[in-house]
């Protein structure tokens, strides 16, 4: 009992917690703030791991398996760490007539990976969108954090060259 | 004019062939009514054209039952899907969810110590799944229960050999 | 903040700029800015400030012009619009603001595409800066609020939007006068404003666009609507997947906080207003109102039956009034110029203006708004410049997974809500999607069936189970693998969808299949009974990469999502 | 006709009535208060209507759309558990086109997971069963699912299995609402969705179940069942649901 009623600490000494905290207090402590809570947290670590749930749930006074159902309803966050460059290929309608389709038949064929998926080196995950509101670019893709437009299979490639040339 | 009545065997227990049997006497009064023109309970060998009723128990889980069905179909007048592997593939659809090879391999290879290995002869290939026979067939009437009870049995035996269409919502159910 | 207050903002603003005799506005919006005009908008700083001519050449961020798909686009004080701007042509752009302008990079406006517009809630779009109240200001920004608050009652504003005729841009097309006043009748308090900011349509980026070139207006029309309906707290609910309209609401709104805009006792009144923002987390759903508010409240968004709308009971149980970015973007210049006003643009029913998000197969991708009642024909072939590459229309769609395909017999149909309706679609948020031979339609009823299958929240049973099945006769049929029977089904599962599903998205999910089956039917024949698709989009070859299944293997066509952990 | 004393839950307990609502149910007179809902007034008369979702005890959530009835003016199908009567209303429980419906809705809850009847501890004790038989099924014509389940069977009383769950959030509501714990949620969205204990960690290590066991006993197919049972061995007490929400309405 006391457990459960006691400050709730945060999981480890990563500097990163005091973001989590402010967030949280900005809320009030109120279970209403979850979901800016897990934006918050997954922006300072990259995903929601277990023990991030654990401390945001307590905090918050949210049961655990509600905060594990909200994390698990909305397809902004992950539960798995991403890999260290993502590619997020837009599927929206006209990204889609565009040939958003082709681009990822080629990354599945040149990484072996499905959407959701990161390579096995962990050097690249492959990301859907359902639309980037980029539609007068389509088909767009979003390179880790740069948009580009008109993408066609083969600038695709390139790109990811440049990737696994480069850093992994 | 007698009907001509045949039951046949897919991929099931024989459990409603045990309650077809349950019908004790009443067996006299339904080969009053019908001639019993195939089924494994007697010995004929080929599926005979003209069928007026047949019962179909088990699900259509092999090459061999798909061929079987689809043959049937075309030589019988009224279909009757009798029970519960028949109508929602039930035991025999267990293994759908788990892909034919796991389950070959569960049975035909780990924890066997005498030639293990799936057969690839003698034994009709199995489908990816297991289907009730109305996903490969149209079926006329629809028998649930697992077994259905002699009593729906014979009340829709009855009723079919004298041209009507049973009700059976009332009387049976999956599971029953 | 009273009147004069404003008014002196505006006039320094206003002398400023008259100091400066060349105005080089640089596109920042989302769609140039990944053509890196950027890199454009430094290129040209750094080559004024070279020439040492800062006083008398003034290079500025802009929202959005339209022509998104000329990219960067760039336009001058002198109504000189060029396209495809490179850091490169830095130089050259300077020079010509003196001189001839810069014919390789010219960017005609006097064609349709400019011409047919009628800017309402674009008018401030690509001529002011979304990161400077006072630009807005200048142009006659947040004087609908301080007129509002000091010379009318909430009534007669309620009154003012009735009067202007103005409908839910969401979508649905409400009253909005009328959820105003239903809100404002409503026993509680507080009472929440909430903007529905979760553009979530795949194929719309009005929402976007608004808030990334014209924050402020936003802002404005939730503040006349919360004195309108008595509320003091308001959210934005938006898209996390929109960092940039992000960034740029929370400056907008630090910034009216700061001129005493929003915050306590507004005005020196005592009306008090503060607005938050929410993010979204990636689900569709979210745009009905009931699972916003849930969501907005931190929980899972799943809808929830109404009654009790949320104008009764809402946010935290309290009344709220819900509308979407472009409907109160509307509302600041009905204020403005009085309802009537407004009532005199459109037709008989659906009144005023409707940006409309253009893309796919046409000439002119980008943002428009046009005045309601104008035909599809005008807006693909006049203003959008028509199909490129000589091929042939062959449907628009609009409205999103809600909405359905319109054939060619529609192109001179009027767009209004009542007139799409009844043409099998919706006006929905103002994506539209344009479509040529080279689309399959089957394919297409397939692709918007997969958006609803995965964005249903799994609350009811037809819709979780529903489009999951109907999902499958789809991909079964484009597959060529189909039979009779499947279309039988298929049609099935659409009418109990329609009329049995809990919320708006399962209710409207079979639209893009039931559209396609009435103008298309043919094509779905062709799959079934022929195999043949003639778009040669369907079969044999892989599409999409959510099929594990080849045609010849049909029965292992149906998928098995894993549910198990 | 006489009025109920039972109380939804979330409702405030009720003033005297201060003012009587007439309607028609199926083209019989009803009286009933302007709280009530057309569930309310039905079960009171003993007018079927199907429901799988609803329970009486728990909140109503309007989920499973079984209980859909025609309301003569309004052009929607409206959930009788949560719509509210009102004067001169007249409704439809059945007709041909809400059993179609309700009888797909059966349907395809019967394609979306394993339901096995034949080997589930709840056979012959099933609400689903029970229902499907009731609407008249005796098949289901759209193609199964067989998605791949798991079962938890690492609580030291119960058991979950996934196979046989409809996703009905019984379970949710009565840990939350009643027991007060909330160890249930729904993790997930659409097919995918799943009930989870806690972090979607195993039911045997939860930290906040109380073992209570009434998830179990409100379920209305074999998802949660208590240990030691052989097929169609698992019967559900609900008794004490009433009972509970009597009790705490009157410590109020």
């Amino acid at each position: 009992m006391s457990a459960y009623v006691s400050k709730p600490q945060p999981p480890t000494q990563d500097k990163r917690w005091k973001l989590v905290d402010a967030t949280m207090r900005r809320l009030g402590h109120q279970s209403r703030g979850l979901i800016e809570t897990l934006h918050t947290v997954q922006e300072a670590f990259g995903y929601l791991d277990e023990s991030a749930l654990r401390y945001v749930a307590m905090s918050l006074r949210v049961p655990l398996s509600r905060a594990y159902g909200v994390a698990t309803f909305y397809h902004f966050f992950t539960l798995k760490p991403a890999g260290k460059h993502t590619c997020v290929v837009c599927l929206g309608t006209a990204c889609y007539i565009k040939g958003a389709p082709q681009l990822l038949d080629a990354m599945q064929k040149d990484l072996d990976i499905k959407p959701g998926e990161t390579t096995p080196d962990g050097n690249v995950s492959l990301l859907t969108a359902r639309c980037l509101g980029s539609c007068g670019l389509a088909p767009a893709v979003v390179y880790d954090n740069e948009v580009a437009g008109k993408v066609s299979p083969q600038s695709l490639r390139e790109h990811l060259s440049k990737w696994n040339h480069h850093e992994s | 004019m007698k009907k001509r009545l045949a039951t046949v065997w897919l991929d099931g227990c024989s459990g409603c062939h045990m309650s077809f049997l349950d019908l004790d006497e009443r067996l006299i009064e339904v080969a009053e009514k019908a001639d019993l023109v195939y089924s494994p309970l007697v010995d004929i060998k080929e599926f005979p054209g003209d069928v007026d009723v047949a019962l179909v128990e088990g699900a259509v889980s092999s090459e061999e039952d798909l061929h079987k069905i689809q043959m049937i179909r075309r030589k019988v007048k009224t279909l009757v899907s009798l029970g519960d592997c028949s109508v929602t593939a039930n035991v025999p659809g267990m293994r759908n969810a788990f892909g034919v090879k796991a389950v070959c391999d569960r049975a035909y290879t780990e924890n066997v110590t005498l030639n293990p290995g799936t057969p690839a002869q003698v034994i009709p290939r199995l489908l990816p799944y297991a289907r009730p026979i109305h996903e490969v067939v149209n079926v006329d009437v629809f028998i649930p229960g697992c077994p259905p009870s002699a009593d729906t049995i014979y009340y829709a035996l009855t009723e079919l050999l004298e041209g009507r269409q049973p009700e059976l919502s009332a009387k049976t159910r999956f599971g029953a | 903040m009273n009147l004069e207050e404003l008014e002196q903002i505006a006039v320094t603003e206003r002398e400023a700029r008259e100091k400066v005799r060349h105005e080089v506005r640089v596109c920042m919006a989302a769609g140039c800015l990944s053509c890196q005009s950027q890199g454009v908008k430094d290129a040209l700083t750094a080559e004024v400030k070279n020439r040492g001519l800062e006083e008398t050449h003034k290079v500025k961020g802009v929202g959005c012009m339209g022509l998104c798909s000329e990219g960067p686009l760039v336009a001058t004080s002198e109504k000189q619009m060029y396209k495809h701007v490179a850091s490169a042509d830095a130089a050259a752009l300077v020079n010509s603001l003196d001189g001839e302008p810069v014919k390789r990079l010219d960017c005609p406006t006097d064609v349709p595409f400019f011409q047919r517009q009628k800017k309402i809630v674009l008018e401030n779009s690509g001529v002011i800066d979304p990161e400077r109240i006072e630009d807005y200001i200048a142009e006659g920004g947040y004087r609908a609020i301080v007129n509002a608050l000091s010379d009318m009652m909430p009534q007669e504003v309620i009154s003012e939007i009735t009067t202007s005729g103005l409908r839910g841009r969401g979508g649905a097309g409400y009253p909005t006068g009328l959820k105003w006043s239903t809100v404002s009748r409503a026993d509680g308090n507080p009472k929440y404003v909430i903007c529905n900011a979760d553009e979530g349509d795949p194929g719309a980026f009005m929402d976007r666009s608004v808030l990334e070139s014209d924050p402020h207006r936003v802002l404005e029309g939730m503040l006349i609507a919360a004195y309108a309906v008595g509320a003091s707290e308001g959210f934005i609910y938006v898209r996390a997947e929109y960092p940039l309209a992000i960034k740029r609401l929370k400056t907008a709104i630090r910034q009216a906080e700061r001129l005493g805009l929003l915050g306590t006792n507004i005005c020196g009144t005592r009306f008090s207003f503060r607005i938050d923002l929410r993010l979204g987390a990636g689900a569709f759903v979210c745009g009905e109102e009931t699972a916003l508010i849930a969501s907005v409240e931190g929980k899972r968004g799943t809808p929830r039956p109404r009654p009790p709308y949320p104008a009764m009971s809402g946010l935290f149980g309290q009344p709220t009034l819900i509308n979407n970015v472009e409907t109160y973007a509307n509302v600041p210049p009905i204020i403005r110029n009085g309802g009537a006003w407004y009532a005199e643009i459109g037709t008989e029913k659906s009144k005023g203006t409707k940006v409309f998000a253009l893309a796919g197969r046409i000439e002119n991708t980008g943002l428009v708004e046009v005045p309601m009642g104008i035909t599809l024909r005008d807006i693909v072939y006049d203003i959008g410049g028509g199909i490129p590459e000589g091929r042939k229309f062959k449907a628009v769609q609009t409205g999103g997974p809600s909405g359905g395909c319109l054939p060619a017999d529609c192109l001179d149909m009027p767009v209004d809500y009542e007139s799409l309706a009844k043409a099998g679609s919706i006006m929905g948020s103002g994506g539209m999607i344009i479509m040529d031979e080279s689309s399959c339609m089957v394919d297409v009823a397939k692709y918007f069936m997969d958006f609803c299958m995965t964005e249903s929240c799994g609350k009811c049973v037809p819709c979780r189970v529903g489009t999951y099945q109907m999902h499958r006769i789809l991909s079964a049929i484009t597959n060529l693998t189909a039979t009779e029977p499947d279309l039988k089904m298929l049609e099935e599962l659409c009418d109990l969808l329609k009329n049995t599903s809990l919320c708006g998205l399962g209710q409207s999910a079979p639209n893009p299949v039931v559209s396609t089956l009435k103008s298309f039917a043919e094509e779905y024949r062709a799959h079934i009974h022929d195999k043949k698709c003639a778009a040669g989009v369907c079969g044999a070859h892989e599409n999409g990469g959510d099929e594990k299944s080849k045609p010849e293997e049909k029965n292992e066509a149906r998928e098995l999502s894993e549910v198990g952990a | 006709m006489s009025p109920t004393n039972v109380v939804k839950p979330g409702t405030k307990p009720v003033q005297p009535a201060s003012n009587v609502k007439t309607l028609q149910i199926d083209g019989k007179d009803f009286s009933a208060r302007p709280e009530e809902t057309i569930l309310d007034v039905a079960r009171q008369n003993k007018i079927f209507i199907p429901r799988l979702c609803e329970l009486e005890g728990l909140s109503d959530v309007g989920a499973c759309r079984l209980c859909l009835v025609e309301v003569k003016g309004s052009n929607k199908l409206l959930p009788a558990c949560v719509t509210r009567v009102y004067e001169g209303m007249e409704v439809t429980t059945n007709s041909p086109r809400l059993a179609a419906y309700r009888r797909m809705i059966i349907e395809l809850l019967f394609t979306e997971r394993n339901h096995i009847c034949s080997v589930c501890v709840s056979n012959g004790h099933c609400d689903l069963q029970w229902m499907a038989q009731k609407l008249g099924l005796t098949h289901v014509h759209f193609p199964y699912r067989y998605p791949k389940a798991n079962v938890d069977a690492s609580h030291e009383r119960f058991v979950i299995d996934h196979n046989r769950c409809i996703l009905c959030t019984r379970c949710v509501r009565v840990c939350d609402e009643i027991e007060g714990a909330h160890v249930w949620d729904v993790m997930g969205r659409g097919i995918d969705a799943k009930v989870v204990t806690d972090l979607n960690e195993a039911w045997g290590n939860s930290e906040t179940c109380t073992s209570c066991g009434k998830c179990v006993h409100v379920c209305p197919t074999g998802a949660l069942s208590e240990k030691g049972h052989a097929v169609a061995e698992m019967e559900k007490r609900r008794h004490f649901l009433p009972y509970l929400t009597m009790m705490r309405e009157s410590q109020e």
